[in-house]
């Protein structure tokens, strides 16, 4: 038993020497449910801190990364957050809604930021989750940027199709619900699709019955096409808009002609839109990083602008960086760019999502079209 | 001599076999009451029907003058009624001591709460049962594997066990099927003694099931026979063991050749 | 053909069932092994046809010939394939397959062309079995099924049938049916016929020879008729006491020491 | 009337899948009485071999699905004499724990190898749906119900008539008079899970190409047991009615309950309907009553 | 701890039935109990967390241990019902304000009776059949923790406050780590009593042989049931202390991996004993960080490593199992009777 600690120890206090660098810990997921968009999200988040040290780092420091693989378990990701406390990390990158949520009172209690890409609306006010941070639109943004879009396009109704998770009714309940009536648009629907369905018949059938004239989509890809291929099959006329995570290549892949005419709100740019300054620099970063890499997914994209925009918040920050000192750079970010990867980001000490505004693009013939100007909310 | 347990034509079958088939008899205080028969003649079947194992499709069970026929079989350990069984039905991953504090289950009287803390009634109950399975591990013979797992112990033993177990039950009527099958000679004769003292010393009526011949005609005071899950003999041993049809049963009806 | 010399078997590593057995089954003859409960009979038949390792038994002493061939280390498979057929206890039929997918499971070892022949002699022993070919073995009674089992032992055209206890739980009337087909097989077909049996004098009144054995050894052997002459023998089954010592008279100690080990 | 018989259909199109990953279990179930927790990874397995086949070497997926069939005979049955032999006859527990490690073994096998991204077939199948009637049916489906009306047709001659099939549900009725037959039985405990591993297969192959594969897909594994309960564990007929009866009142309640509880009851459902079958009919609608002997 | 040293007499039943057998190992326990409060004066918060982890998780592994390895019967369920000991505790704390001394118990009571609801089918079930049920209490209590929002706050899961005691907060890996321990040595302790009694004997003979257990009287339903309360009492603890630790629950931190990881910590601790499961929990705690940190070592002399490691991870978890059930099927516990017998006698070792 003796022996075993003594073991324990020695490995953990060998990993645990390091030189004088910027600890940041970042949790990802590559073997769990999300493993399919974890991944290239990861590689973004890695991307740009190689990107950083090359530049010579901060303020000549080189950052250390230190990245877990936590397969969507939240035990795993606790046991990473207290290591990465013990190695000393100054930040942390973390991954999906359920381990971020189980972190939020750790990080407040040790000062350490805690960028996420859950884009859960109670995870952005600064008063009750005081050291978690997003770069983007908030689901609930991102809801109300879609029914703005339909309003612009003099659509009456909507329904909401969601998975029945946190992840899934978070844009919708009640933000979702209240900004609709705010709109004047009325709901007529909500059916659930579970994120491994594999027929959706039965709900698409119902959402016919509604008769809506728009549906606002929270899934992953998978889900996503199977509702987009029943919804063909069974001759439905209403025009689907899917958040963030619904929305790329991937789901074209899988849905094939279905996908066609599917809306996408995205805060992010995508790989295609070449004339963004960003998406020009990172073809460029990836020919050099990655030469046989030729496409990116929008994680990437994601992935990588959250961590410009941690790493160029500790770049600012004056004095001695802390935890604390790099929650105040991130709260005085004021219309800061991500070199158009992202619309401007704003933090402030109340509001702790980045990004107040997405576009609206949509699959035509297989290509992904932005067919809105950036919808900016209040 | 009252009558302790009274079988009243019970049938029992199944899948469209009979397996017993209006079978009457009745077991006396203090005696050994043996029952024999071929394979198959359905022995162990109405040994399930006293315990309870079975239920009789007709017919009723009488012990002490109460109908038992619908009582399940757990609470037929508490009126006294005991076995062992054929093919060794031991608790194999407990200790020989445990397997009999096991049967003490019934007479320790203390809840959850006191078998959390293990103290006060919990812990006199148990020392005061583990007095009781001391003296029939002594009177048995088993204090040198007291504290082996079941399983490590031989097959002679593990009768014993079995033996030692239902007496731990303080039973009125114990019923042993064939207790003696598979042991030796030996094995066989000390068995043979445990059942004479078991039934002299303490009192206790047995049913016997047995193969072994000469174990039958020298133990039991009287013996039923059965054949194709009928009662063809009823009567003392040696009546018994002379009963035309009971040889038939046993040596086949005639000689064909 | 099948001699068996002074095999052990023990079953789990520990438990000796067979102590040093050995008997012979002379070609074309019936052999009986007679005994009690317990006695190891349907242990030495296992121990023939290579069932004893499903049964965590092992044969640890002594050998097995069959036609001049070690056997007592081969497959059950290799065993049926060689000539040995087991005719299990309690007659084993698989209920929920057909009389006839019985026989076909019973001819695995046989090729397709055989197989159906087989059926067809099957059928001439057992007209009763032919009426009931498509039916579900599991419906039927004890001694159609006894006989569905020897005529599944038939399919593999075996020279030496195990048979364990034909008559168990069978009428005196179907008990002397079953018999007489045996014997009939034993003469026409020529086979083999190594007959495990408590029901003693009818076993032995078809046999050439018979054993009898106790406690995993052989007491007693001869021919028929000198088993049959033997007072033993009916001795032996009902113990009708001749000068025996009685298990009454069996003196015993006992220590009476209090120690917790 | 259109709606429910809409969903219904898709119920027993999706239930048709549920019964053949139900039948490889089945199958094994009923040979070996081993409960295979890995049976959506078999499943997983087989779905990717056919990806790569007909992807990475442009194999016509007619002949790439062929080849992975007889990998994947293969492969169950090399599961079979690696894994499963050694736990004939160990406590029920002890067999679980070993498909569910298996389990997470082939997923990370086929992580290392494949990835975790979502990957999709090429268009085999037309999208358009097919119109019969008001009906309409994914080209998928049909061809999911087609498939496995031919696994139906095979499987009943195969255990109806040939030696090989008698002989394997002759192991599953009485193992150790199979064995005194010359049966050689651990020959068919391999092949019921390379047969079990094949059915899986196509399971998964169809499921990849109505909406693609990723690890996820295992889960499927664990829908099987509402459908074998209902049916009945040992029994083969029992896996296929269970299966669509199970997609079916899926899809049910699905079409009818979940508006009014706000979803999630489709996916809880066939594990309370499989609690309640427990209860009144524990050896399922077509299983083997066991009958416990002292 | 079945071996006794030689030379070693009992006068009274009462010493032969205690739970350490001789002076010496009674001593060597609780000297190593002492040690063990010493440790987080030593240790940085990360060591805590898994010692923490450790205490919390081993009081569930023996409650698991307590239905499947004692009673026989297995559970694919035991996740969801350390969840319900999570929001019991939740909805209690901050519904009632109640501090913690009242909510644990009071959950862990409220987890006994639903995993007595849940074990209701062991009446007519067995084996398998029983465990594809708890199977079913897995799922079915997940859709539960999901859709009762106003117990459990639904998706979005729930708060859940520091305990107090004598007003000092538990709110760090150092206090919180003599909260747990007292609670896992508490625990443990009641479990090794309660196996040790007749309730313990009757638990075993049920997973032993039922029919006799039931020829000797005992009620087998009866201990059927109180052994899916005591398993789900332990995994109330458990979850109430996991809820208090982590301070926030969401329904996606009890799901059917969680009821197997369980699993596999008593199968390879060792079914049917309650040191096994400390091993078992030790061991399944300890192993991905290890393999974590190796890998963070190794991936300096081979960088490959890191990218394929996280599949390998679930790979040599499998195989740790299957090896486990291969070779090792009476699991570490039986590896440590071994290892003690071989060393008592040592070094006159024959």
């Amino acid at each position: 038993m003796k022996k075993l600690f003594f073991m324990v120890f020695l490995i953990f206090s060998i990993s645990a020497f390091a030189a004088d660098t910027i600890k940041i810990g970042a949790i990802f997921d590559f073997t769990g449910g999300t493993a399919d968009v974890g991944k290239p999200y990861a590689e973004g988040v890695k991307d740009c801190v190689r990107w950083f040290n090359e530049k010579g780092g901060i303020n000549g420091k080189k950052i250390e990364l230190f990245d877990v693989d936590y397969s969507y378990k939240v035990p795993n990701a606790l046991a990473a957050y207290k290591d990465f406390k013990m190695k000393g990390v100054v930040a942390i990158h973390g991954w999906g809604t359920a381990d971020t949520e189980a972190l939020t009172k750790f990080v407040a209690q040790d000062k350490i930021p805690y960028l996420s890409a859950s884009y859960s609306e109670h995870l952005a006010d600064g008063k009750k989750t005081p050291y978690n941070f997003f770069v983007g639109a908030s689901y609930s943004d991102q809801t109300e940027a879609a029914l703005q879009f339909i309003k612009d396009n003099k659509g009456k109704t909507v329904a909401f199709i969601y998975n029945d998770t946190g992840f899934g009714r978070s844009p919708f309940f009640p933000d979702g619900e209240n900004a609709a009536k705010k709109l004047g648009i009325q709901l007529v629907d909500k059916q659930v699709v579970d994120l491994k369905a594999l027929d959706a018949t039965a709900q698409m059938l119902n959402l016919k019955k509604s008769g809506a004239e728009y549906a606002i989509v929270q899934e992953t890809y998978m889900a996503t096409s199977t509702i987009l291929k029943d919804a063909k099959k069974n001759g439905l006329t209403t025009k689907f808009i899917g958040l963030n995570w619904t929305f790329d290549r991937p789901l074209i892949k899988l849905a094939g002609d279905a996908a066609n005419g599917f809306y996408g709100v995205s805060p992010f740019a995508f790989w295609s839109d070449t004339d963004v300054e960003g998406i020009k620099f990172l073809r460029e970063l990836n020919k050099k990083y990655h030469p046989d890499v030729h496409e990116r997914e929008i994680n990437y994209i994601q992935g990588f602008s959250s961590m410009y925009v941690l790493l160029s918040a500790i770049k600012n920050v004056k004095g001695p960086i802390t935890g604390e000192s790099i929650k105040h750079s991130l709260e005085s970010m004021r219309d800061f760019s991500t070199m158009g990867l992202t619309p401007p980001v704003t933090f402030t000490p109340d509001i702790h999502k980045g990004v107040r505004a997405a576009r609206i693009y949509q699959i035509q013939n297989g290509q992904i079209k932005p067919v809105s100007k950036v919808i900016t909310l209040q | 001599m009252s009558a302790l347990l009274e079988v009243k034509n019970i049938y029992l079958s199944f899948g469209g076999i009979m397996a017993v088939a209006g079978v009457s008899f009745k077991v006396n205080k203090g005696e050994i009451f043996s029952i024999i028969g071929p394979n198959g003649a359905g022995k162990t079947s109405v040994l399930n029907v006293v315990t309870g194992i079975y239920k009789p499709k007709r017919g009723k069970i009488l012990f002490e003058d109460t109908d038992i026929t619908n009582l399940p079989v757990k609470k037929r350990a508490k009126l006294g009624l005991v076995r062992t069984f054929q093919n060794l039905e031991l608790f194999k991953g407990m200790t020989v001591l445990d397997n009999l504090m096991l049967s003490r289950h019934i007479f320790m009287n203390y809840g959850l709460i006191s078998s959390i803390f293990y103290f006060g009634k919990a812990l006199k109950e148990e020392v005061k049962n583990r007095e009781f399975v001391e003296d029939v591990i002594d009177f048995l013979d088993l204090s040198a594997v007291r504290k082996k797992y079941v399983f490590e112990l031989s097959y002679g033993i593990q009768k014993r066990v079995e033996l030692a177990r239902a007496l731990c039950l303080q039973p009125k009527l114990l019923m042993l099927d064939e207790p003696m099958a598979g042991m030796n000679t030996e094995e066989t004769e000390d068995m043979a003694r445990y059942i004479i003292d078991i039934n002299e010393e303490m009192g206790i009526t047995i049913i016997l099931i047995e193969h072994d011949m000469n174990v039958v005609m020298d133990l039991s005071h009287r013996v039923v026979a059965l054949d194709f899950g009928e009662k063809i003999c009823e009567g003392k041993p040696e009546e018994v063991a002379n009963d035309e049809r009971v040889l038939s049963a046993y040596l086949g009806e005639e000689k064909w050749v | 053909m099948l001699s068996i010399k002074n095999i052990e078997v023990v079953y789990n590593d520990v438990i000796l069932v067979l102590k040093g057995l050995s008997l012979e089954v002379q070609e074309g003859n019936i052999v009986c092994l007679l005994g009690s409960n317990g006695a190891g009979k349907t242990t030495t038949l296992k121990a023939i046809s290579g069932l004893l390792r499903p049964d965590n038994g092992d044969i640890t002493d002594g050998e097995i010939l069959f036609m001049g061939t070690r056997i007592d280390r081969k497959d059950a498979a290799e065993i049926v394939k060689m000539g040995i057929f087991q005719v299990m206890e309690g007659r084993r039929v698989f209920k929920d397959l057909t009389v006839e997918e019985n026989l076909i499971a019973g001819g695995y070892t046989r090729t397709k062309g055989e197989i159906s022949e087989g059926i067809e002699k099957v059928y001439t022993y057992f007209p009763r079995l032919k009426e009931r070919r498509k039916q579900l073995a599991g419906y039927m009674s004890g001694g159609e099924q006894q006989m569905l089992a020897i005529g599944r032992s038939l399919m593999a055209k075996p020279k030496l049938i195990l048979m364990d206890e034909p008559s168990l739980g069978l009428s005196p009337l179907l008990v002397k049916e079953i018999f007489k087909i045996i014997k009939q097989l034993n003469e026409i077909e020529k086979t083999s016929i190594l007959l495990v049996e408590q029901n003693a004098n009818m076993a032995l009144s078809f046999s050439h020879r018979g054993y009898i054995m106790e406690n995993g050894r052989i007491v007693l052997d001869g021919d028929r008729d000198y088993l049959l002459a033997n007072d033993d023998v009916k001795e032996f089954y009902l113990g009708v006491s001749s000068g025996k010592k009685s298990f009454r008279d069996v003196k015993h100690y006992r220590r009476r020491k209090r120690w917790l080990s | 009337m259109e709606f429910l018989t809409q969903i219904i259909i898709a119920g027993i199109v999706i239930g048709s899948i549920y019964s053949l990953v139900a039948l490889g279990f089945t199958l094994i179930y009923k040979s070996t009485g081993i409960v295979n927790f890995a049976q959506g990874e078999l499943l997983l397995v087989g779905a990717y071999v056919c990806l790569h086949l007909t992807v990475s070497y442009q194999i016509p997926f007619i002949f790439s699905f062929l080849i992975t069939l007889i990998f994947m005979f293969f492969f169950g049955f090399l599961i079979e004499r690696v894994f499963l032999r050694r736990m004939i006859g160990e406590p029920i527990i002890s067999i679980i724990m070993l498909t569910i490690g298996l389990s997470s073994l082939l997923k990370s096998i086929v992580q290392i190898i494949w990835g975790t991204d979502t990957r999709t077939f090429p268009k085999i199948f037309s999208h358009e749906p097919v119109k019969i009637g008001f009906l309409n049916i994914s080209m998928v489906y049909i061809f999911a119900l087609i498939s496995i009306a031919i696994f139906l047709g095979i499987f009943s001659y195969f255990f109806k008539t040939t030696k090989t099939g008698v002989a394997m549900r002759a192991v599953a009725s009485d193992q150790q008079a199979a064995l005194s037959m010359g049966i050689d039985v651990r020959r068919i405990f391999a092949l019921s899970w390379a047969i079990a591993a094949i059915v899986s297969t196509v399971g998964g192959v169809l499921l990849g190409n109505i909406n693609g594969i990723n690890t996820s897909l295992s889960q499927f594994g664990l829908k099987v047991f509402p459908v074998v309960i209902l049916g009945g564990l040992d029994s083969i007929i029992g896996a296929i009615v269970g299966g669509i009866i199970i997609g079916v009142l899926e899809n049910i309640v699905g079409g009818y309950i979940d508006p009014l509880v706000g979803g999630g009851a489709k996916e809880v459902f066939p594990f309370v309907a499989m609690i309640i079958i427990l209860l009144i009919k524990p050896y399922g609608l077509f299983g083997t009553v066991k009958v416990e002997k002292v | 701890m079945n071996y006794v040293n030689c030379g070693n007499f009992k006068t009274s039943y009462a010493k032969d039935a205690a739970i350490y057998k001789t002076v010496f190992s009674k001593i060597s326990i609780y000297s190593f109990l002492i040690l063990m409060l010493l440790v987080p004066f030593y240790a940085n918060s990360y060591i805590l967390y898994i010692l923490n982890m450790i205490f919390i998780s081993s009081i569930a592994a023996v409650g698991l241990n307590i239905l499947t390895g004692f009673t026989g019967l297995i559970s694919l369920g035991h996740g969801a019902f350390i969840g319900v000991g999570a929001f019991a505790t939740g909805y209690l704390a901050l519904n009632y304000g109640m501090n913690f001394y009242f909510v644990i118990p009071l959950a862990a009571l409220i987890t006994a009776i639903i995993g007595i609801i849940f074990g209701l089918p062991s009446l007519r079930l067995k084996d398998l059949y029983l465990s594809i049920a708890t199977l079913a209490a897995q799922f079915i209590l997940e859709f539960i923790f999901i859709r009762a929002e106003s117990f459990t706050g639904g998706v979005n899961g729930m708060p859940v406050a520091y305990p107090t005691i004598f007003g000092i907060e538990i709110n760090n890996d150092f206090r919180f780590y003599f909260f747990a321990y007292s609670f896992a040595i508490v625990m443990i302790t009641i479990g090794k009593n309660i196996l040790r009694t007749k309730i313990g004997r009757a638990f075993i003979s049920v997973r032993d042989n039922y029919i006799a257990a039931e020829a000797m009287g005992v009620d087998i339903f009866k201990y059927k049931l109180l052994s899916f309360g005591i398993s789900s009492f332990y995994a109330g603890v458990a979850g109430s202390l996991w809820a208090y630790y982590v301070q926030f629950i969401t329904p996606e931190h009890f799901t059917i991996t969680v009821s197997i990881q369980y699993l596999s910590m008593i199968i390879i601790g060792g079914l049917g004993s309650v040191l096994g499961s400390i091993f078992g929990t030790i061991f399944m705690v300890i192993l991905p960080e290890m393999l974590r940190h190796l890998v963070d070592l190794l991936s300096g002399v081979a960088p490959f490593l890191k990218q394929i490691f996280p599949a390998i991870r679930e790979a040599f978890y499998g195989i740790v199992i299957i090896l486990f059930l291969l070779f090792e099927p009476e699991g570490l516990a039986r590896r440590w009777n071994l290892i003690k017998a071989y060393w008592k006698l040592w070094p006159f070792s024959y």
